[in-house]
């Protein structure tokens, strides 16, 4: 009796343990799917205006003609947009943040920052190497409803603090 | 069995073509509703008529048409009408001739510049460039005319203000003059023009520009300056010409081939021509090409006299602090003081 | 992905019906549980391993289940227990944990995180379908299905994967190993497929697109009439929607060799609630009766003891179709209907159908008032305008919509009622060429009304 | 079985073989064809692009925006898409459907557009930008009309009861609040009690398939316009060409209401002629005259007039006057700015959806000395550029 009682008893054992994994793999999946990062919410002119001033870029504050003009982007289409523009059309540096008000918008906007990069290739091709290497590396960050073009000397150092501001 | 089956398949592709059938009902249905737009051929032809007026001849209509008479459809109202500094009509004349299109034989004026100007070695230290002092027209007028004392005492209050460095930028007032002056005027050139929009002084529109353009490659964009019938075209272009022509002649008769053409496919414009300015010292030491700059610039300075073109000369503004990193473009302070200079150049109180 | 869009119609369901056709016999449970997965991946890429983790789960605890019956183990309960348990909670995390916590945060509970989760398409069906398998494996009324493959399809089958109807495994237990399709069966299900779209998109979405624009009118346009001819607007949208869906999955459920159980029998064309609650919705109604009612005790209690069964089992129905507030007060509602006809009206309904079908209708209608707003300020502004609450009796607008949505309230009226398939059956088959071009013709318009595409909404979100 | 079962039995099979090879059929064919299908880039008739494939990156299959944009595309270049999109129209049409898109079908074969007073929030925003804009220009005498849609002046002609929020509600509470701004050089000029009289009188205001007024109701627009202005507008005569006699216009496109109606768009010359010459600033290119013959012929014969919309034109007239007027405008003044032009030396003619300049700058040195706003009610109500433009980011030297 008591062997066929061991049998049993083992048998049980297993089936505890696989309703445990059942369980954990559960909280596992609803913890990978809520925790999908959730961006903070940030001042968008006045974190472009701390990035600015990472690097020594020569940029300056552009206003929503100049981002219209230059992106073809209107500024009242999103939630919030933030412009550091050349200071001549000899530099290439820009800061582009934009905040926007559905995820659908995100490809039009980071078209248009592409456009704008190749468009500035067109310029200095040939002309300004170090302006082109900088174009080179532009970075397009998407995260959550923000998206970010970053065209500096120092891309990723202000890729990083960009990324340390609006992780949560 | 299969028989019973082959009926089925005939009567089902029976089915589909009554489908199709019905398809291409509907179809023919839709391009009733939408059938061809299509324009009247008398209207067209009378917007063609329109289209095929000769600008240049319109323009020459409205620009001298007399505008002194005030026309009886004024409102009551008193209206100040706000003094546009219209050129009067002998005014333009003496500024821009009308020069007797001829082939100038440029090889004879060419040595004799060479002559006067100091040759500078490549290999030789850096000498400090030659202070331009501001050439005087060819001919030469008896003593200072009043439009010489006023250019001279410009020069001396920006001179001091550039050496101390506090050149603030355009007032409102001023940007207003400048637009309203520069209204109908196209400002023509590579990336030294570019800067002109880019800053943000004239509005992109009436900048054409093509970047480390030389005079031969601008000669190509000379259609698009011609379809906005500007009337006046100011040309600034920089040393992207001292390295692309070897020689300060062939620079001389390409500027010559695009005074000609300009003035080909715009009849009446105004021409004038900004200096080339020359490199910084910094870049200047390295590269021997850019040394040469003040050459072509004097030439450039000789060749716009024989074409009536109306040379304005810059150099005076140029600080070596206000160059960019490159050494060769210049930043906003050189511009204020250049769009403050073409003010006074072409202003009606000269 | 949804039957009635052109990705469905022109890509996937060529694709799936050539390749399971080509494909040998054996391999075509594959091919059928393969297309299966990328038509759930197609709207969901990230809880289509949700629905996989859920089908391994399962499968084990259904080999555990009978184990623990052949050999009689003390545990089989507490097993059983756990397993559905597993899928409740899987089913309450993902369903109504947001709502939950944002109530309980709402009366001052800070300390609950609020999850923002977003509710995976179906997860009400496999998982309902998951218990009742359970069960059923527990009470011996099935055997095991030992092939993991098989029991992947049983759960996962595209055709009633999104919206039901929630196949019971003992109805397409053998067809899940043999089935055979022929020609006709084939025609049949293609007979469904068609009606369920013409459902769908010629009378659902058009009526749907009168609910809305009613909906939105501002209260100066408000009027009583109106007011009711949106829910009326309303009431065959969702059942047109509801019971279009279901026959399209019959009729693609009859295309691949399986007979889905009828979900929808005319449901407006009841005599009393309780007969409506059979006709509506049958495979959810009758597992709420089978897994939760007879359980608690169903009919053989005490009528004190049966009050509380009915309110909870119409509380939980209520609550499945969505988490809100207005959902449960919906189910209640018809909790209270039900006992009323039950302790009061008793079978007095039965003797005069024609009065018992109107106040039935009528009474539905309000229901799907409840049922719609999930605002509760919406709702009462709603439901009062339509008892002449801050509003006239009748306006212009009225005048407006009647013209417009006359017609197809009277298709709507019309089809809702077995009339036409009386008609159908003998007219159909004895002018059959005739009766198929006119299914053609019916296609054509759907295929025309999916490319301008203007208002095509997907009601089950909620569910 | 009784011999009758039997015979029932068979029908019963060949139908539904039958319906299952038709079935089968029409998906397959379908499917081919679509396909096969040549992609269409533009429709000419919806005027719009067209959906093109989407491309699958990670970020998109996860939030779902790339299974919405296959279908999107599917939908876009099904064959012969035009003639199913008119299929679709003529069930509607037997179903007694009269809306579509915000649009409206009325009986006498035209379609409105509706009014919706979505955002009154966003309308008192432009209209303070613009009165705070005219505040800094005292000296110079400046004029706001807003020309009413469709659905105010033909009223009658919506299906009776459409629930439509009235333009004219919303245009008395704007009129009475520029009144209490009181600025002493603006004038409002109001079209309604005129356009009524002109369609009583059965006088074509507003084009049956577009949004757009006709030239004939420009030209009223323009005669009181003139006379708030003090021109001579009575001394002018006009010459009437026709250019197209079966204009379809974008209402069509947009609600998929096919109509067989079409109407004729004139041109009216000044006669005797007055030379003038249009300078598309952004384009950089100085044409003659106002007209474009390629915008006739395009997809869209309305932009007959200067060939469409653009950020910033400047009409220099040969009239003997030194009068210069700026025009903040929608494409309604395209078709009104002719009318213009005999009496003003210049007119600058300012699209804000597309102007990026600085517009200060340009209302101080142009010598302007009439600024107009001329919108539709319509777009003016629904306008989020104006304001943009008018209050501008700070404009750099």
């Amino acid at each position: 009796m008591g062997e066929q009682w061991d049998i049993e008893k083992r048998r049980q054992l297993y089936i505890w343990a696989f309703q445990a994994v059942a369980l954990t793999a559960l909280f596992a999946f609803v913890w990978f799917i809520a925790h999908e990062k959730k961006y903070k919410e940030v001042d968008v002119p006045q974190l472009v205006a701390s990035m600015s001033t990472i690097t020594q870029d020569e940029w300056h504050e552009e206003d929503i003609l100049s981002l219209k003009r230059r992106f073809g982007l209107a500024a009242n289409d999103f939630a919030a947009v933030g412009y550091f523009g050349p200071n001549s059309n000899m530099d290439a540096a820009e800061l582009l943040l934009v905040r926007v008000n559905e995820k659908s918008q995100i490809d039009a906007v980071v078209e248009a920052m592409k456009n704008r990069v190749a468009y500035q290739c067109t310029c200095f091709d040939g002309y300004g190497e170090d302006q082109m290497a900088l174009l080179k590396d532009a970075r397009y960050l998407t995260r959550g409803y923000y998206v970010f073009l970053i065209i500096s000397s120092d891309a990723s150092s202000v890729e990083r603090e960009f990324l340390k501001q609006i992780e949560p | 069995m299969n028989n019973h089956y082959k009926k089925l398949m005939r009567k089902a592709f029976h089915l589909i073509l009554g489908a199709i059938g019905f398809f291409l009902f509907v179809t023919l249905l839709y391009v009733i509703a939408v059938s061809g737009k299509k324009p009247v051929k008398a209207g067209v032809d009378i917007v063609k008529g329109i289209e095929e007026q000769n600008v240049p001849a319109l323009l020459q209509a409205i620009r001298q048409k007399d505008v002194t008479e005030i026309d009886v459809t004024v409102p009551t109202t008193e209206v100040p009408i706000y003094s546009v500094p219209e050129k009067t009509t002998e005014e333009a004349t003496t500024l821009a001739p009308e020069p007797p299109v001829t082939e100038i034989d440029v090889t004879e004026p060419a040595d004799e510049a060479l002559t006067q100007e100091p040759v500078v070695q490549p290999t030789d230290p850096p000498t400090d460039p030659p202070t331009q002092a501001p050439t005087d027209p060819i001919e030469t007028d008896p003593p200072l005319t009043v439009k010489q004392i006023k250019i001279q005492d410009f020069q001396a209050e920006w001179n001091e203000k550039l050496d101390q460095n506090d050149v603030r930028n355009l007032s409102n007032e001023e940007q207003q003059q400048i637009h309203a002056m520069f209204m109908n005027t196209i400002f023509f050139g590579d990336s030294m023009t570019q800067a002109i929009g880019d800053y943000g002084f004239i509005d992109m529109s009436q900048v054409i520009y093509k970047r480390s353009a030389s005079v031969d490659a601008l000669i190509e964009k000379i259609p698009e300056v011609a379809a906005v019938y500007p009337e006046r075209v100011i040309i600034f272009v920089g040393l992207n010409n001292c390295n692309f022509y070897k020689t300060p002649e062939d620079f001389a008769t390409a500027f010559t081939a695009l005074v000609q053409k300009l003035r080909e496919q715009i009849p009446g414009v105004t021409l004038c021509v900004s200096s080339l300015l020359p490199p910084s010292d910094v870049l200047g030491s390295t590269r021997a090409d850019l040394v040469r700059a003040p050459m072509y610039d004097a030439l450039l300075n000789h060749t716009a006299n024989m074409l009536g073109v109306e040379y304005i000369d810059a150099k005076w503004i140029v600080r070596q602090q206000n160059y960019l990193k490159d050494g060769i473009h210049m930043n906003r302070t050189f511009y204020r003081v250049w769009f403050r200079y073409l003010q006074l150049l072409m202003g009606p109180n000269l | 992905m949804v039957f009635s869009s052109m990705t469905y119609l022109f890509v996937f369901l060529p694709m799936v019906l050539l390749a399971y056709f080509i494909a040998p016999p054996r391999a075509r449970n594959m091919v059928l549980l393969a297309f299966s997965l990328i038509f759930y991946a197609w709207g969901e890429p990230v809880y289509i391993f949700l629905m996989l983790m859920s089908i391994t789960v399962n499968y084990v605890f259904g080999r555990i289940i009978s184990n623990n019956r052949a050999n009689h183990s003390r545990y089989a309960k507490l097993n059983l227990g756990i397993a559905v348990g597993w899928n409740l909670l899987a089913l309450g995390i993902f369903k109504y944990y947001p709502f939950v916590s944002s109530q309980l945060r709402g009366i001052g509970l800070k300390f609950i995180p609020g999850m923002k989760l977003i509710l995976p398409i179906g997860i009400s069906f496999y998982t309902f379908q998951a218990i009742s398998y359970l069960v059923d494996v527990y009470r011996n009324k099935i055997r095991v299905q030992r092939g993991f493959l098989k029991f992947a399809l049983y759960i996962s089958m595209f055709p009633q994967l999104i919206a039901g109807p929630i196949v019971r495994y003992e109805d397409v237990e053998k067809q899940l190993s043999k089935r055979k399709v022929t020609l006709a069966m084939f025609g049949n299900g293609g007979e469904y497929f068609l009606r369920g779209l013409i459902k769908k998109v010629l009378l659902a979405n058009q009526l749907g697109a009168l609910y809305v624009q009613i909906e939105s009118l501002g209260a100066a346009h408000a009027s009583v009439l109106t007011a009711w001819l949106g829910a009326f607007a309303y009431t065959f949208q969702i059942y047109f929607d509801f019971s279009g869906y279901s026959d399209m999955a019959i009729g693609l459920g009859k295309m691949f060799g399986f007979r889905f159980p009828k979900n929808f029998d005319y449901p407006y064309t009841a005599t009393s609630i309780t007969s409506f609650w059979r006709r509506w919705h049958i495979s959810l109604s009758s597992w709420f009766r089978e897994y939760v009612y007879i359980p608690l005790g169903g009919k053989r209690v005490s009528p004190r003891k049966h009050v509380r069964n009915i309110l909870i089992v119409w509380m939980l129905t209520g609550f499945w179709h969505g988490a809100g507030w207005n959902f449960m007060l919906w189910g209640l509602y018809y909790g209270i209907l039900l006992l009323l006809e039950k302790y009061v009206v008793h079978d007095r309904i039965a003797r005069h159908p024609w009065p018992g079908r109107i106040l039935t209708f009528l009474l539905v209608t309000i229901g799907w008032m409840f049922f719609v707003h999930t605002d509760f300020s919406e709702m009462l502004t709603y439901v009062g305008h339509m008892f002449g609450i801050g509003c006239t009796f009748a306006n212009a607008t009225t005048g407006y919509f009647l013209r417009t949505g006359l017609l197809v309230l009277l298709l709507g009226m019309f089809f809702s009622t077995p009339i036409f398939h009386r008609l159908n059956e003998q007219f159909a088959v004895n002018y059959y060429t005739t009766s198929i071009a006119l299914r053609v013709v019916m296609f054509m318009l759907c295929v025309a009304a999916l490319v301008y595409q203007s208002y095509n909404p997907f009601l089950y979100f909620r569910f | 079985m009784t011999e009758r079962e039997a015979r029932e039995r068979a029908r019963k099979l060949r139908f539904f073989r039958l319906l299952g090879i038709v079935f089968l059929m029409m998906i397959f064919l379908l499917s081919f064809l679509r396909l096969i299908w040549p992609r269409k880039a533009y429709s000419a008739q919806e005027r719009r692009t067209l959906a093109q494939l989407p491309e699958m990156t990670t970020e998109n299959l996860r939030n779902g925006t790339f299974s919405n944009a296959m279908e999107d595309y599917l939908a876009d270049q099904f064959p012969a898409r035009n003639v199913w999109v008119y299929l679709d129209d003529l069930r509607g049409r037997i179903m007694g459907e009269k809306y579509s898109q915000g649009v409206y079908r009325s009986g006498s074969s035209y379609l409105i557009e509706e009014f919706k007073r979505t955002d009154d929030a966003r309308a008192a925003k432009t209209t303070k930008a613009v009165l705070d804009y005219l505040r800094e220009y005292p000296d110079i005498p400046a004029y706001f009309m807003l020309v009413p849609n469709a659905s105010w002046i033909l009223k009658d002609k919506l299906p009776s009861g459409a629930p439509i929020d009235s333009e004219e509600d919303w245009y008395t509470s704007w009129a009475q609040e520029v009144k209490n701004a009181n600025l002493s050089n603006l004038k409002v000029v109001s079209l309604a009690s005129a356009f009524t009289e002109e369609t009583v009188q059965g006088k074509q205001i507003y084009y049956r398939t577009d949004h757009h007024w006709t030239t004939y109701g420009a030209y009223v627009g323009a005669k009181n316009l003139a006379a708030e202005m003090g021109l001579p507008f009575d001394t002018q005569e006009w010459k009437k060409v026709e250019v197209h006699n079966r204009f379809q216009g974008t209402l069509m496109s947009k609600s998929g209401f096919y109509s067989r109606t079409a109407d004729t768009i004139e041109l009216y010359l000044p006669d005797p002629d007055i030379e003038c010459v249009t300078a598309y600033k952004e384009q950089q290119k100085t044409l003659p005259g106002l007209y474009s013959s390629e915008g006739l012929a395009g997809d869209d014969p309305y932009e007959v007039f200067f060939g469409g919309n653009y950020p910033w034109l400047n009409i220099s007239t040969k009239a003997k006057t030194n009068r210069k007027l700026l025009i903040f405008k929608d494409s309604y003044a395209n078709a009104m700015i002719g009318f213009l032009c005999p009496f003003f030396s210049e007119i600058h003619v300012v699209d804000p959806r597309y102007y990026t300049g600085d517009i200060r700058t340009l209302t101080a040195s142009a010598g302007i000395t009439d600024i107009c706003f001329l919108y539709n009610i319509k777009t003016y109500y629904e306008d989020a550029s104006l304001s943009l433009i008018l209050e501008g980011g700070e404009a750099d030297e």
